[in-house]
């Protein structure tokens, strides 16, 4: 045989996949092409790339004055508080203390000495990106319509966990806990938040007693899809007082419009 | 009662069997956050050398957690082959582990003493075990499981295609279904994780699967893997072939998953009387993965890897068709780094292969993990050459509704190139008469008419 | 001149090929140590972007160490073959990539492109690889190199025996010979490393080798490992079979080992001019390992990946038979944990195959490095798939001289085994003969009376 | 088939090698026995100890007050210095600042203004224990000999690598180093010391200009060994004038009793 034939002039080397028109219907990875089965090149850049940005979304910070900033308008009492973690390490390794707020914090709960119907906690979690960008967004369209039935508190905590909300509401006397978290940050969307309510929250209290909001980013769930299901839980569980594993989404029941249609 | 060791003039003492085999573990994160690793190397070692001269039989009267508070416990010892142990019940741990090692330890054999190894005994001797003592071990182990294909045959390797969207969009979810079989992925199952635990939407999600299976005559099965008690409530109203749910290893896990052995034998009953599969009937897919009972302050201070185990025999009441370890899906509170997700991974499957279920592994890491692609490169073919039943197909790796990174349909061909593996008999033959790969595992150039391409 | 990559709104700039090639190395401490690393992962995914649109053509032209400086950078460029080059010519680093991923870069395309790549584009077309692509095209590379035996056919994996001693003791180590053929290796070749730079201590060890190996009739080759002008000076009055000697990749690393090019053409001459070879004449042994340039301060700002396949532009030139890199050997501050080493290793091995040679590694660590038994475990495991030509055997994996752990005589009875590979054909013919293993490789009982005991 | 015959009853699993005798010779881990080829595990767990163990060295700490001590009567100068590294974890990442000494050491060597024919210098290098316990040894045997010919001083470096030789060297205006430094431990011998010899030392010199004798402890080299060795290297440099692969040692040429003879 000769080698001095090019082993493929011109064309490139990628088989690709005949159905790129797909991609119009999904942000998933598909029609990447391959070479020999394996990825293209430019795909696996593509991806580092992406890992190296999720990466630094871990490590962003809650924005707490912006927050209390945006939220001010409500009318509803804002805390601030923080969790037992020091730093976004030990949040990584610790997520025993992320749920647990840090003596300060409990201190200043216990001083208001108040009862609330609901409060809504936004924590940082894992992409405090996350609800920077959407926390705000979501209660401002939802405290306005529910102020009239229920007394509502807002919570902001640093270094946070889901459970954390256990205690908030065990200390402000709550009924219902929602709480906002920041989701663990993907390659194609950093800033996903996701929605954990609560019945009766407590200390100590397991995930199989709440019900769960995810997804919520420009790619995923619509603020007005949360805010459906967000409706929803929270009138099934007052009705029935319990949250968790025994309320279903039934989509028959969803309120249509539950509050002003938004989307994202 | 206690176990000792003394190692120069230095002398290791473990309260209980429950220490011991924490202290014996080797160190990860979770077992650091939930306050029972071994303190030093030197105390790790103490723990692996007092555990060896454990003699199994000990692990029938000195139970982890108590009979009387924890269902699994009961399961463990009730369910208790003694017949088949007989063969080993003369060995210490450190023997177990010696003698899996030997020719004497065929496959056969193995099969055959799998209902008389309990969780405890299996997670025992992984902890005095080398990476390569997991590999050699595990791929004589064959576990084989069916319902319309068969996976877990010798040389073949089967993948569940998971085709996620962040909003459970159909016509989304069906783009990467259509990507996954054309890289020859979706023999283990077509598995969609749903982002919303909505009977109604998961029932459609399950239609389109099953017509997109029926229309290409796909020789798979589908699974939408919702809450057990989702699937429950829908069951005979959509197309249920397996059942899905997370399992721990604890009671109280469990009850933090919102469930218990009794709906899972529900979930099972129902699943199993629908008869859905053609070559066999194994109806359930289980995932575990170390750290959910810490996670749920349900550890009892048992090491997370021994909880993991324990969840195994939570599996093999069911007679599961898949289970998957989620190895580094949970976090690096759990496992921190690629190389505890690694290690942590051919346990898993080492222990689960010994018991005697199917097991696959979702070879993953999140992104506030310290591991990469190249870990899970080296993990993948570490499983691939014990003999893992089935990974996960991801497209492009990036699962857009989880957030984390996994195999994807491309890590598939890899896999089934290098090791010479094939997919499932069934559904390398649809492969075939679809012109999607050729006899040597090839993927064929696919023209834009292609029949899948109609859907 | 100058490469560049903008990634969002950030410009990176990179003022040439060298520091180009640097940034895009994954990390190791080496780099960091040498002040040449990628500062975050963003800027190691640029380099990787800029690089990937590299032309191969470049590489001829922009020598990263100058011609006139450097005997290596000459002896690249004088002896590329442009023949070899064309069919790849036109392709970008990148495309190289792609390229030996498909179907199209076979075993025999791959042997015939060999001459016509550089050390350097090698090293960069790896740098864009992830652990698997490094895996699976090592894999397709076969490179046999023939003295009494036949290293590097498919589905065989051949073992250096290590027999060291603290003090060149040659009754220990005759005892460790013994120990290690009696499991299976030594088809690589038996290779001491002298304690001490002796010409007698050298003769003596290689006449007791010759000795053993001709009382025995083993189709196998032996070395000392001392300096290959001590290696000269004996080399018309002891038994010299192989001649080894460690390089660098650059002219001044190598000076600071104490050798170049004209003592290496020096010590081919000579041995090969002693013909003592049966089924081939290939005489040189050399080793090589990341770091080593840096160590002599002989880096020139050149990662130190790059410095190591330019080391494998000597080897080449010297047509040898067993080429080593000692991976793990020199310490954390070149590869501080298990993940650096396992990565460093795939990369040496598979641009060693590309370039042609017949690569073993010693897959090994320091107790001043992260890493253990599990990490060598893994690395074993995927350069046996990779096709790795041999490795090490040391007693126990425990080398009393050298003090580091590599691989032992077990290691290797385990890794033929879980991927079914055979010893070089006529060791293997001898092994059987001898009743030390059966057909399918497993070890047999060996009495007390066997003829090897009697040495 | 039955199961209820025992796998093995009594005897051990292990196929134990019938060359166990060999062990005599060698403190290689030889006649390890096999399960099924792969280690026993008794051989698994002690090599894992011994790795504990070996880590353990790597950490212990240059006794220079011990040192200086039982150097005291040789009536030579000695001098305490340390590298430019800062801590253990430095030391290992950071070969560069182990070769050279620290501002203050650099100072007192400057100070001194004295000139010297050998400098012995003592190293912790990778095992500080290794020259803990033999490097006195070997001065007290080697020094009292040479007094009568060759000026001498002695410098103890903490974390010192072998090249740090050079630079003392160089500021004591030295026609010859030895350095006595710890190799690194390995899981047999934690206490392994090595001796690096270099004629005319100055800063930058690479190894291809010294010559080594290695693997000095009580399973290896003898000091008695090393002594002979080292007084021929002396000897051959000092006529010579060099150091290096150059001198190979010619066995038939050393000396029978360099000094008096005593073994390890
Ligand atoms: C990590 C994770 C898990 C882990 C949680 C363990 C851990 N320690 O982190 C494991 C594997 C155990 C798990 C299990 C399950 N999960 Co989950 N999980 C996730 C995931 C990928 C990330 C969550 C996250 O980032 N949280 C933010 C961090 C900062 O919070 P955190 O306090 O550290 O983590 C807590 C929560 O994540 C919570 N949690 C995790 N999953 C779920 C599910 C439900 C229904 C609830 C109420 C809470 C919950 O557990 C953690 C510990 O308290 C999400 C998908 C996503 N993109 O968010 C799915 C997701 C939340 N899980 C889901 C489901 C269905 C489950 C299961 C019910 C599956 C099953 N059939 O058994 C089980 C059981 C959950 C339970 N009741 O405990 C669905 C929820 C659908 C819905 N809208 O209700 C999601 C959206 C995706 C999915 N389809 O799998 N999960
Ligand atoms: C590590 C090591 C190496 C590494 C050194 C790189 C590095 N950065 O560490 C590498 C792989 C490059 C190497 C190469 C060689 N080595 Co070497 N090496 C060792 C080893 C295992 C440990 C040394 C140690 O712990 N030093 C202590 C630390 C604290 O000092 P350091 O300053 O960090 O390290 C320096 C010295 O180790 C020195 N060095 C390393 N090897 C040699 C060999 C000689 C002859 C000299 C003068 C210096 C030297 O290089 C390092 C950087 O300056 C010893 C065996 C042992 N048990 O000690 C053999 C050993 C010292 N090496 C030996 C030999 C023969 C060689 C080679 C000559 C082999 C060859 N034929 O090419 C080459 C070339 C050496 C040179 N002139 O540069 C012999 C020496 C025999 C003798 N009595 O002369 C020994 C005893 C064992 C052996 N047979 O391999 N080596």
């Amino acid at each position: 045989m000769s080698t001095d034939k090019p082993v493929s002039v011109g064309a490139s080397v990628i088989q690709e996949d005949t159905w790129i028109g797909l991609k119009n219907f999904t942000k998933a990875r598909i029609a990447l092409g391959n070479v020999g089965g394996s990825l293209p090149l430019r795909e696996v850049l593509a991806l580092k790339l992406a890992h190296a940005g999720a990466k630094d979304a871990i490590y962003s910070g809650l924005d707490v004055d912006g927050l209390r900033e945006q939220l001010s308008g409500l009318q509803v009492p804002v805390f601030c508080l923080s969790s037992r973690v020091e730093d976004r390490m030990q949040y990584l390794k610790r997520p025993d203390l992320g749920r647990r707020l840090n003596e300060q914090s409990v201190v200043s709960l216990k001083e208001t000495g108040q009862t609330f119907d609901l409060v809504f906690v936004v924590a940082d979690g894992l992409s405090a990106e996350a609800v920077n960008l959407h926390a705000s967004e979501v209660l401002k369209l939802v405290i306005p319509e529910l102020a009239s039935h229920y007394k509502i508190a807002v919570a902001l905590v640093s270094q946070g966990r889901v459970a954390v909300g256990d205690e908030i509401g065990e200390l402000l006397n709550a009924r219902f806990t929602a709480v906002l978290i920041g989701e663990r940050p993907g390659l194609s969307s950093h800033e996903s938040m996701g929605i954990y309510t609560t019945y009766a929250p407590e200390v100590g209290l397991t995930d199989e007693r709440r019900n769960c909001i995810s997804n919520i980013h420009p790619d995923g769930m619509s603020y007005w899809d949360a805010l459906r299901i967000l409706s929803y839980l929270i009138e099934q569980s007052f009705q029935r007082k319990i949250s968790g594993v025994d309320i279903k989404l039934e989509l028959d029941q969803l309120p249509q419009e539950p509050l002003s249609r938004n989307s994202i | 009662m206690g176990y000792r060791c003394s190692i120069h003039s230095r002398n290791y003492v473990f309260a209980d069997l429950k220490m011991l085999l924490a202290k014996a573990t080797p160190f990860r994160s979770g077992d650091a956050l939930a306050g029972v690793a071994a303190e030093s190397n030197e105390e790790r070692v103490a723990a692996q050398m007092a555990l060896s001269d454990v003699p199994l039989k000990n692990f029938l009267n000195e139970v982890l957690i108590p009979y009387e508070n924890d269902e699994i416990t009961r399961l463990i010892i009730d369910s208790h082959d003694s017949e088949a142990f007989k063969s080993v019940s003369h060995f210490t741990v450190g023997e177990l582990r010696d003698w899996l090692l030997t020719e004497a330890a065929s496959t056969e054999t193995l099969r055959k003493l799998a209902p008389g190894l309990t969780p405890e005994m299996v997670a025992a001797t992984s902890k005095l075990m080398r990476n390569q003592d997991l590999i050699k071990v595990a791929q004589k182990c064959e576990v084989v499981s069916k319902f319309r294909g068969t996976i877990g045959l010798p040389g073949r390797l089967s993948v569940r295609l998971q085709p996620n969207s962040p909003v459970d969009d159909s016509r989304a979810i069906a783009a990467s279904l259509i990507d996954g079989l054309m890289y020859g992925c979706g023999d283990a199952v077509l598995g969609i994780n749903p982002a919303t635990d909505s009977p109604e939407i998961v029932a459609e999600l399950l239609k389109m699967l099953d017509h997109v299976r029926l229309k290409f005559d796909i020789p798979t099965q589908s699974c939408v893997l919702c809450h057990v008690t989702t699937a429950l409530k829908i069951i005979h109203k959509a197309p249920v072939d397996l059942v899905f749910q997370s399992i721990g290893g604890t009671e109280k896990t469990n009850a933090s998953f919102g469930i218990n052995l009794s709906v899972l034998q529900e979930a099972w009953e129902a699943a199993s009387s629908l008869n859905r599969g053609t070559v066999g009937n194994q109806v359930m897919y289980f995932e575990t993965g170390q750290g959910s009972a810490l996670s749920a302050n349900a550890n009892f201070g048992v090491d997370q890897q021994t909880c993991e185990v324990r969840a195994y025999a939570v599996a093999r009441k069911f007679n599961p068709f898949l289970v998957n370890t989620v190895v580094g899906f949970i976090g690096p509170e759990y496992l921190y780094d690629g190389k505890q997700i690694i290690r942590a991974a051919l346990e898993d499957h080492f222990c689960a292969k010994l018991l005697g279920l199917p097991m696959g592994t979702d070879i993953c890491y999140t992104n506030h993990a310290e591991a990469d692609q190249d870990d899970m490169d080296n993990l993948l073919t570490l499983l691939g050459v014990a003999g893992v039943n089935f990974i996960m197909g991801v497209p492009g790796a990036d699962d857009i509704m989880l957030n984390y990174q996994s195999t994807s349909f491309h890590d598939a061909m890899y896999i089934r190139k290098v090791l010479n593996k094939k997919p499932a008999p069934e559904f390398e033959q649809w492969l075939l008469s679809s012109g999607i790969v050729d006899e040597r595992g090839n993927r064929l150039p696919i023209s834009g008419s292609h029949k899948l391409l109609s859907v």
